[in-house]
């Protein structure tokens, strides 16, 4: 097959695309999806498909795989019409997909996933798993990485686990390969190589479909964009000819403030302070090795980091849901350390869980529930043992209301309210009162611009009442925008603490995907300027 | 009790403990066939389990399974015999016509009923320990009802399938000889559940259906991913589940005696359940924590039928002798509670899979 | 539980919510009598060889009927046999609601049973009233202390309570008969029995057999309610039988939160077995047999773990199980067909949701479906965190 | 759409079932004033044993009366018994045989509450009543209820007795020296009645025999008598580890699995209650005989005689005075049976009819 690059999008028009799709609609109750969709794929390119969370990339996505049954709409594989009824059709077509949330399973190893579905056998019954991994190792090697493939998946960082899914794809040698955000639990080095993988296979006459909503990706790797929100095809645009502003208008439907005024810190007396904490994780190994950090009423803490590096423990040790290995935690100069959730909850901690349907909702429980969550059992919600029904219901209406949870009734499930509306009944429910300390993990994960603009407005609000926040978030972008000061964490450990405000973009990612990196690296005590 | 204070007194422990590992070698021959004999219908209950908790279903009407099986073939062999006269015998086995028949129509029942557990866990989505419950109890109601309406006929006396016959020469072999009596000296089921056990094993993490298997249990949207049909795979191996079951509850009433009684399975479905859960969730585990139970019941029942001699024998002689109807019951909760601890499910165990995606 | 919907008229609301509650069920039993009959039928044409006879099933069921229903005794004999089952059946509903799976009402029942004679015996000599609440406090605390167990060793070691009840059981019955044969044997018994519980017995205040057990148990239903909804404690119950993360996060601890659970479903299942020995049979034998702790599961699942479920769930058992008898005096029907109906039920109710689910009918709403979500969640899932 | 009509079908069938509820009940053709009902044992009616042949007795019994063929019950668990009697008596069953040892009470109390109904019981011996005639949990026993509750006779059985003839027989016919008897539970009187004959009758024969006596559990009653399964893995385990070769089982249909153990292992095995021969044949191959008690034969007398007007109330003892016991046929085996066992056999039964010989310990039915 001839390759190379389509230097224009209308070389891009050969005759007969690799990939159709033509007029994709997809209706879901009381939204519809896709509507009409076109795209066209042609051989050795990649193509992007930006939009927000929430666009229809996703959907879009898994109707071409299988996994979802369009309303209308015909998909078209090298000219001719094609019928997708599940993942197995896809693959016999040379289509292979890498989702948003990982498809492996954590108790298989590494070979056993890769296989998974198109496996190497010895013979009609049983799994050749020594040959299999022999080609693993060649194919890895091939790309210039390593992986053991007698591995568990469920031993392995982040960044392996995403090696793992593109290996999968590799090792089916699939013509049309689908990256649903790939690079968002990956460093920027890691992406870098990613990319350079991601062009390898295009010259190699793979048609790639890159979903992103990050703008600077999308400009760098694709041959062409093709933008997409509230489930329409908004414009088609060739990286050379656009830029970053106007992809996000079209991305988002009108002009954006890419940064909000997050305006000054007043920083006064220390609420948190961390000192040699080293946390386990749940399968024992130490992945917070010694952090030291505070914070101090009226100011942001940020922390970047690429995801497992240990934040997430982190975190749950702070609240009481992780128990400290060593170190000390005190807040507001009382030391909590190894204290309960309950003891530094009443300690005025709010914390927004980076799993909000596993630590922040009970989701088949009504709301007024879920907003009493950790004050069920204290007046005005409770006397004694009694619930007071009628206060719990009297206090859901009204930050229902405050915090703008569109519901039908506070009586509802958690489980029937959309992700945004899930994430503004747990910031309703934690920012509540006389904070001492947020603890935000991924605050804004998933959820669209509006939601995303209304948490971080009442992040920003909190702290300007003198609230201490501690954010930590995937998005290094959200780090820069809000935090007053940034720390990066890096296999355990806090290296780096910098000024929100001068902070440098591309030193954090260097910090991020090194653990080190330029000059001008704060004093890495994290004690508050 | 003072009694019983005073052998303890009067007696050094390590004597005893000597004593009972004496006891425990010189019974081993006797008590180790009794184990097999009776781990296997436990164990085929328990196999069925793994195989469909392995696959993402929850089962617990194993119970209700074995029984409608064990009545299914008891009947069928009724009247199959009716119709075509009893047969001969195989010399080895006792194989004849009406009892492969039989065991035909008890498999064919055991399949039967999972194809409609399968299909309220699968199809419909309901609530699978709900679905394993009315197996159960419909089970019970059923059986029930017709062998109180049967044993008003007079039904055409059944052969079973009797046991291989070790020669003396080889089970008296030193050393391995008990074992060979215990593994072989057994009826077809018996012996097919041994090797249906490593058979399994291997299957289960060695082979594309295995691999496959425990990939819809724990994460089914992986394994639809890579275009594996998890609606279809989880199917197959509940129905293909419910003849192991078959197999167990067939043991109960063609191989270990040949009539059917209502309730005979006395919560030997529910033993394999826990036996699936010591032996967390793999075939060899479930075989040996049956082995385990019922090993513990052989030992209890040989110190009831041939007491130990000497000190160990008069301590015992002290224990009530109820102790030893519990102690199966209490070894498996020592194991499962000192030794193996908590033991994880299939992620995906009992989680009805809907295909199609909400969002 | 109901879901108050806002904005229609209260008596609207009202007769729509209290149909959607039971139309499914009503349907669910109807169906499951038709196929009943249509087994009784076939069953005597096929295996009795009798002549084809359409109104058989008719005189079956006429007689469940009358025996359950059809005279003040039958409704009382109708609400002993609820008695026992409801009370187990609400002790298997709160376990299913913290996710645990308590398949050990048998063993829990067979123990307050024993419990409550032994503290009968030794409170002889007391006025019947103490002897009475304390005999119902020693069936309880025995059945507590046998949930206590199961729910101590999941705390701790995180052995799957669906085993240990399931061996808790069978101790339960070595225990019983060890204490029957030996300590509490009453001199001069040729069969081993216990002494009478003499005044322990609890008083008869409905017609032949309506002991006041009847009015503790269904006194239990608004407890047992106000428990679970009304309580923080069962606030923090259900919370972690839905979500053991969150629970945990709200301050639960979900350890300790496991044995107090598993305990007051022993304490229940125990006062079951007190109110059967100290109302029914006054004495316990070595050959007391029963069979109340395995229904009473399927009584809480039928009720989906809400105790107005339950309680409706453990009436109809009751009168299945007191009409089963005349059923089979008068119709010659064995009662067995009770326990398939009894089955029937429970698979056209499931099958119901799907049939309804497929045809796109209303009244099947996220909340419907939670209520069993949660029972699943106890077999597989970790409670433990 | 058959949804649609469900609901319909549903109604129409509950109509048609209040339609019934209120028709009238079917009335009998028999000319007798009895109305006869019996109450098997739990669990089960058709066990090819006890309950079985106290119901076929019953049927005779009733058929020679020209009454209506009894209605039976099964109770599912032993908190039934008081309410399923008391459906009889509510359904105007006037002669009701209960068929359980612990169904004793149930039926005292019964008696106690409704004089104008008879009751005839099964292995309910002794009637253990107090001065008013209401049912004695205290076993003092201080009434006699042949006076106090002359609606009530219970019929027992010396099982011993037989017992002790198939203890010769088993004795005779060892030759490893060791017999075993199996009982379902040690709590029962008439099962450990039944095995301490045999014990006896075996040492009568030889000393120096070794009688295993086994009991397949001491507290899980369905187990009992409900587990083949249970039973003939103790009987293997008796046969290999003991080298017992006569096997006499007293465990009702677990013990038919005691039965099948000895065909299987090619030794000899000894039935219960009625001729085993005959009601399960899966083990004619090796059953020599039965311990019979005349069940059939009791009760169908004891209708009879309520019907006369002759039954006396009180305890009905059967033995070998009255040919209530017995040992079966040997059906082609015997030829094991010598000529001077056969002697011994006819003394002993001469010496039990009268009473010279004792067939039962001291604590006779307690193990």
């Amino acid at each position: 097959m001839t390759s190379g690059f389509p230097a224009t999008a209308d070389a891009a028009r050969a005759p007969v695309p690799k990939l159709e799709m033509r007029g994709i609609t997809k209706r879901y109750p009381g939204v519809t999806a896709n509507d009409h969709i076109d795209l066209d794929l042609q051989p050795g390119e990649i193509h992007a498909l930006l939009g927000e969370n929430g666009a229809g990339k996703t959907t879009l996505m898994n109707i071409l795989y299988g996994l979802a049954v369009p309303d209308e709409g015909q998909i078209l594989i090298d000219g001719t019409p094609v019928r997708i009824a599940g993942p197995s059709d896809a693959i016999a077509r040379g289509i292979e997909m890498v989702h948003q949330h990982f498809m492996l399973i954590p108790v298989l190893s590494v070979a056993e996933n890769v296989v998974l579905g198109a496996e190497t056998m010895a013979n009609p019954i049983f799994l050749d798993l020594r040959e299999a991994s022999r080609r693993i190792r060649k194919l890895a090697g091939k790309f210039g990485f390593e992986l053991d493939p007698d591995a568990k998946v469920q031993s392995l960082s982040v960044g392996q686990q995403q090696r793992v899914e593109i290996l999968k794809m590799l090792y089916r040698d699939a013509q049309i390969l689908v990256l649903d955000e790939p690079t968002a639990v990956l460093t920027p080095s890691e992406t870098e190589e990613i990319f350079v993988l991601l062009r390898n296979l295009a010259k190699d006459g793979r048609s790639i479909i890159f979903i992103s909503h990050k703008l600077q990706e999308v400009l760098e790797i694709a041959d062409r964009i093709t933008v997409i929100r509230r489930g329409r095809v908004i414009g088609e645009r060739i990286p050379a000819k656009t830029n970053a502003k106007e992809l996000a208008e079209l991305m988002v439907g009108r002009a954006v403030l890419l940064t909000i005024d997050r305006g000054q810190s007043h920083p006064t007396d220390v609420r948190l302070k961390v000192e040699g904490l080293r946390v386990r994780d749940d399968r024992g190994g130490e992945v917070v090795r010694g952090v030291d950090l505070e914070i101090r009423g009226g100011e942001i803490l940020g922390i970047a980091g690429v995801a497992g590096n240990g934040q997430d423990e982190l975190v749950e040790a702070l609240v009481g849901l992780r128990k400290v290995a060593s170190g000390r935690v005190s807040l507001a100069g009382r030391d909590v350390t190894g204290a309960s959730p309950r003891t530094i909850n009443e300690a005025n901690v709010g914390y927004v869980p980076g799993d909000r349907q596993r630590f922040g909702l009970i989701l088949p429980f009504p709301l007024t529930d879920n907003l009493v969550l950790t004050s069920y059992y204290k007046p005005p919600f409770a006397h004694g043992l009694i619930r007071d029904e009628g206060a719990i219901l009297a206090a859901a209406r009204d930050r229902i209301r405050e915090y703008d949870v569109r519901t039908p009734s506070p009586l509802v499930p958690a489980q029937t309210l959309s992700g945004g509306n899930q994430q503004k009944l747990i910031v309703a429910r934690e920012f509540v009162g006389d904070t001492t300390l947020l603890v935000l993990d991924q605050p804004t994960r998933g959820l669209d611009v509006g939601s995303i603009e209304f948490i971080h407005k009442r992040i920003i609000e909190k702290r300007n009442v003198g609230a201490a926040v501690l954010l930590v978030s995937a998005e290094l972008d959200e780090v820069m925008e809000l935090s007053d000061r940034i720390a990066v964490m890096y296999r355990g450990k806090l290296v780096a603490f910098l000024d929100g405000r001068t902070a440098d973009k591309y030193q954090v990612g260097l910090l991020m995907a090194t653990g080190e990196g330029g000059s001008g690296v704060a004093d890495a005590t994290g004690s508050a300027s | 009790m003072d009694a019983l204070l005073h052998a303890l007194n009067g007696i050094p422990v390590l004597g005893l403990v000597f004593q009972f590992v004496e006891y425990f070698i010189t019974s081993l021959p006797f008590t180790a066939h009794v184990a097999v004999q009776l781990a296997v219908p436990i164990c085929l209950a328990a196999l069925c389990g793994v195989m469909c908790e392995r696959s993402g279903v929850v089962n617990i009407g194993l119970e209700g399974i074995m029984l409608t099986c064990a009545f299914t073939g008891w009947f069928a062999g009724a009247v199959v015999t009716g119709v075509l006269g009893p047969g001969t015998p195989t010399p080895i086995f006792g194989f004849t016509v009406p009892l492969l028949l039989a065991l035909v129509a008890a498999i064919l029942a055991g399949m039967l009923l999972s194809l409609l557990h399968a299909w309220l866990s699968i199809s419909v989505r309901a609530d699978q320990i709900i679905s394993g419950a009315i197996i159960n109890i419909a089970a019970i109601g059923l059986t029930g009802y017709m062998n109180t309406l049967l044993s008003t006929q007079t039904l055409a006396a059944t052969s079973n399938f009797s046991a291989l016959r070790i020669p003396a020469a080889v089970a008296g072999f030193p050393v391995v000889g008990w074992l060979i009596n215990a593994l072989f000296g057994q009826g077809p089921i018996g012996i097919a559940t041994v090797l249906i056990v490593i058979i399994f094993q291997i299957l289960l993490f060695r082979s594309r259906w295995g691999l496959r298997t425990r990939s819809v249990g724990e994460h089914p949207r992986a394994a639809e991913t890579v275009g594996i049909d998890v609606i279809r795979l989880r199917y197959r191996n509940v129905v293909m589940s419910g003849a192991l079951a078959a197999l167990g509850g067939a043991y109960l009433s063609m191989e270990a005696t040949n009539a059917f009684q209502a309730g005979m399975t006395q919560g030997r479905g529910f033993i394999g359940l826990a036996a699936m859960i010591v032996g967390r969730w793999t075939p060899v585990g479930a075989f040996g924590a049956a082995l385990l139970f019922a090993s513990s019941q052989a030992i209890s029942q040989s110190i009831s039928v041939s007491p130990p001699p000497g000190d160990l024998g008069t301590l015992l002689s002290h224990v009530p002798t109820q102790f030893f109807d519990a102690l199966p019951y209490l070894i498996t909760i020592v194991v499962l509670a000192g030794l193996i601890g908590r033991s994880i499910a299939p992620a995906a165990d009992g989680r009805p899979y809907q295909r199609e995606s909400a969002s | 539980m109901s879901r108050p919907s806002e904005g229609r008229s209260p008596v609207a609301s009202i007769v729509s919510s209290v149909w959607s509650l039971i139309a499914v069920p009503l349907l669910a039993v109807l169906m499951a009598l038709v196929v009943g009959a249509v087994v009784i039928v076939l069953s005597s044409v096929l295996v009795l060889k009798n002549p084809f006879d359409p109104t058989l099933p008719l005189t079956a069921y006429s007689a469940l009927a009358l025996g359950a229903f059809g005279s003040y005794d039958s409704v009382v004999s109708t609400l002993v046999l609820t008695t026992p089952l409801l009370l187990a059946g609400l002790g298997v509903g709160i376990g299913f609601r913290a996710g645990l799976f308590n398949i050990g009402a048998q063993g829990q029942f067979l123990m307050g049973a024993v419990g409550s004679v032994a503290v009968a015996v030794w409170f002889a000599h007391t006025p019947a009233v103490i002897a009475i609440i304390a005999a119902l406090l020693g069936g309880m605390i025995a059945g507590a202390a046998w949930g206590f167990v199961p729910g101590l060793l999941k705390a701790t070691s995180g052995a799957h309570e669906v085993v240990t009840t399931i061996m808790m059981n069978y101790i339960a019955l070595a225990v019983l008969a060890w204490i029957v044969i030996g300590p509490l044997r009453q001199p001069g018994s040729v069969s081993p029995a216990t002494p009478s519980v003499g005044v322990a017995a609890l008083p008869i205040v409905l017609d032949r057999s309506g002991h006041i057990g009847i009015f503790i148990a269904f006194l239990a239903v608004p407890i047992a309610w106000f428990l679970l909804f009304r309580t923080t404690r069962g606030f923090e119950i259900r919370a972690v039988g839905a979500n053991p993360d969150a629970a945990r996060y709200a301050g639960v601890k979900p350890r300790r939160l496991i044995v107090l659970t598993m305990s007051i479903a022993g304490m229940l299942a125990g006062l079951a077995g007190a109110t059967t020995i100290l109302g029914v049979t006054h004495q316990m034998n070595t050959t007391f047999s029963t069979s109340v702790g395995f229904d009473s599961i399927t009584v809480a699942l039928l009720g989906r773990s809400n105790p107005i479920g339950v309680m409706v769930a453990a009436l109809l058992f009751g009168a299945m199980r007191a009409g089963a008898g005349p059923m089979q005096i008068n119709a010659g029907i064995p009662v067995e067909l009770v326990d398939f109906i009894q089955a029937l039920i429970l698979l056209f109710l499931i099958a119901n949701v799907a049939l309804r689910r497929l045809l796109r009918l209303r009244g099947v709403s996220g909340a419907e479906q939670t209520g069993f979500e949660t029972i699943t969640r106890s077999y597989g899932g970790e409670t433990t965190g | 759409m058959v949804l649609a009509n469900l609901p319909r079908v549903a109604a129409i069938s509950l109509v048609a079932v209040a339609i019934a509820a209120c028709g009238p009940s079917s009335s009998g053709t028999a000319t007798s004033k009895w109305k006869i009902a019996l109450m098997s044992a739990t669990g089960t009616l058709l066990d090819h044993n006890f309950s079985q042949y106290s119901w076929e007795g019953a049927k005779k019994g009733a058929a020679d009366i020209g009454a209506k063929d009894p209605a039976t019950v099964v109770p599912k668990d032993s908190t039934d018994y008081d309410k399923d009697i008391q459906t009889f008596v509510d359904a105007g069953y006037n002669l009701i045989v209960t068929v359980a040892f612990d169904e004793g009470t149930a039926t005292t109390k019964a008696a106690k509450k409704n004089p104008n109904v008879t009751f005839i019981g099964v292995d309910q011996s002794p009637i253990c009543v107090d001065e008013q005639g209401n049912a004695d949990s205290t076993f003092a026993c201080k009434g006699d209820a042949s006076k106090l509750l002359p609606n009530y006779s219970s019929l027992w059985f010396e099982e011993d007795q037989p017992g002790y003839l198939v203890g010769m027989v088993a004795a005779s016919i060892s030759k490893t020296g060791v017999v075993a008897g199996v009982g379902g539970i040690n709590v029962i009187p008439p099962v450990v009645r039944y095995l301490q004959g045999f014990e006896l009758g075996a040492k009568s024969i030889n000393p120096n025999i070794k009688v295993e006596t086994s009991y397949v559990t001491t507290s899980d009653f369905t187990k009992a008598f409900n587990d083949p399964v249970a039973g003939k893995v103790l009987g293997a385990q008796l046969i290999s580890q003991t080298h017992a070769d006569v096997l006499f089982q007293v465990a009702g249909k677990t013990g038919n699995g005691v039965l099948d153990a000895a065909c299987a292992a090619n030794v000899f095995a000894i039935g219960v209650d009625v001729d085993q021969y005959l009601s399960y044949p899966n083990a004619d191959p090796c059953i020599v005989t039965s311990a019979e008690k005349h069940l059939s034969n009791a009760v169908e007398a004891a209708i009879k005689s309520v019907n006369a007007g002759t039954q006396k109330p009180g305890d009905s003892l059967f033995n070998a005075a009255n040919n209530g016991i017995g040992i079966s046929p040997f059906h082609g085996k015997d030829n094991l049976i010598s000529a001077d066992l056969q002697a011994k056999l006819a003394a002993a039964l001469k010496g039990m009819k009268d009473g010279s010989l004792k067939t039962c310990p001291a604590k006779c039915g307690q193990a």
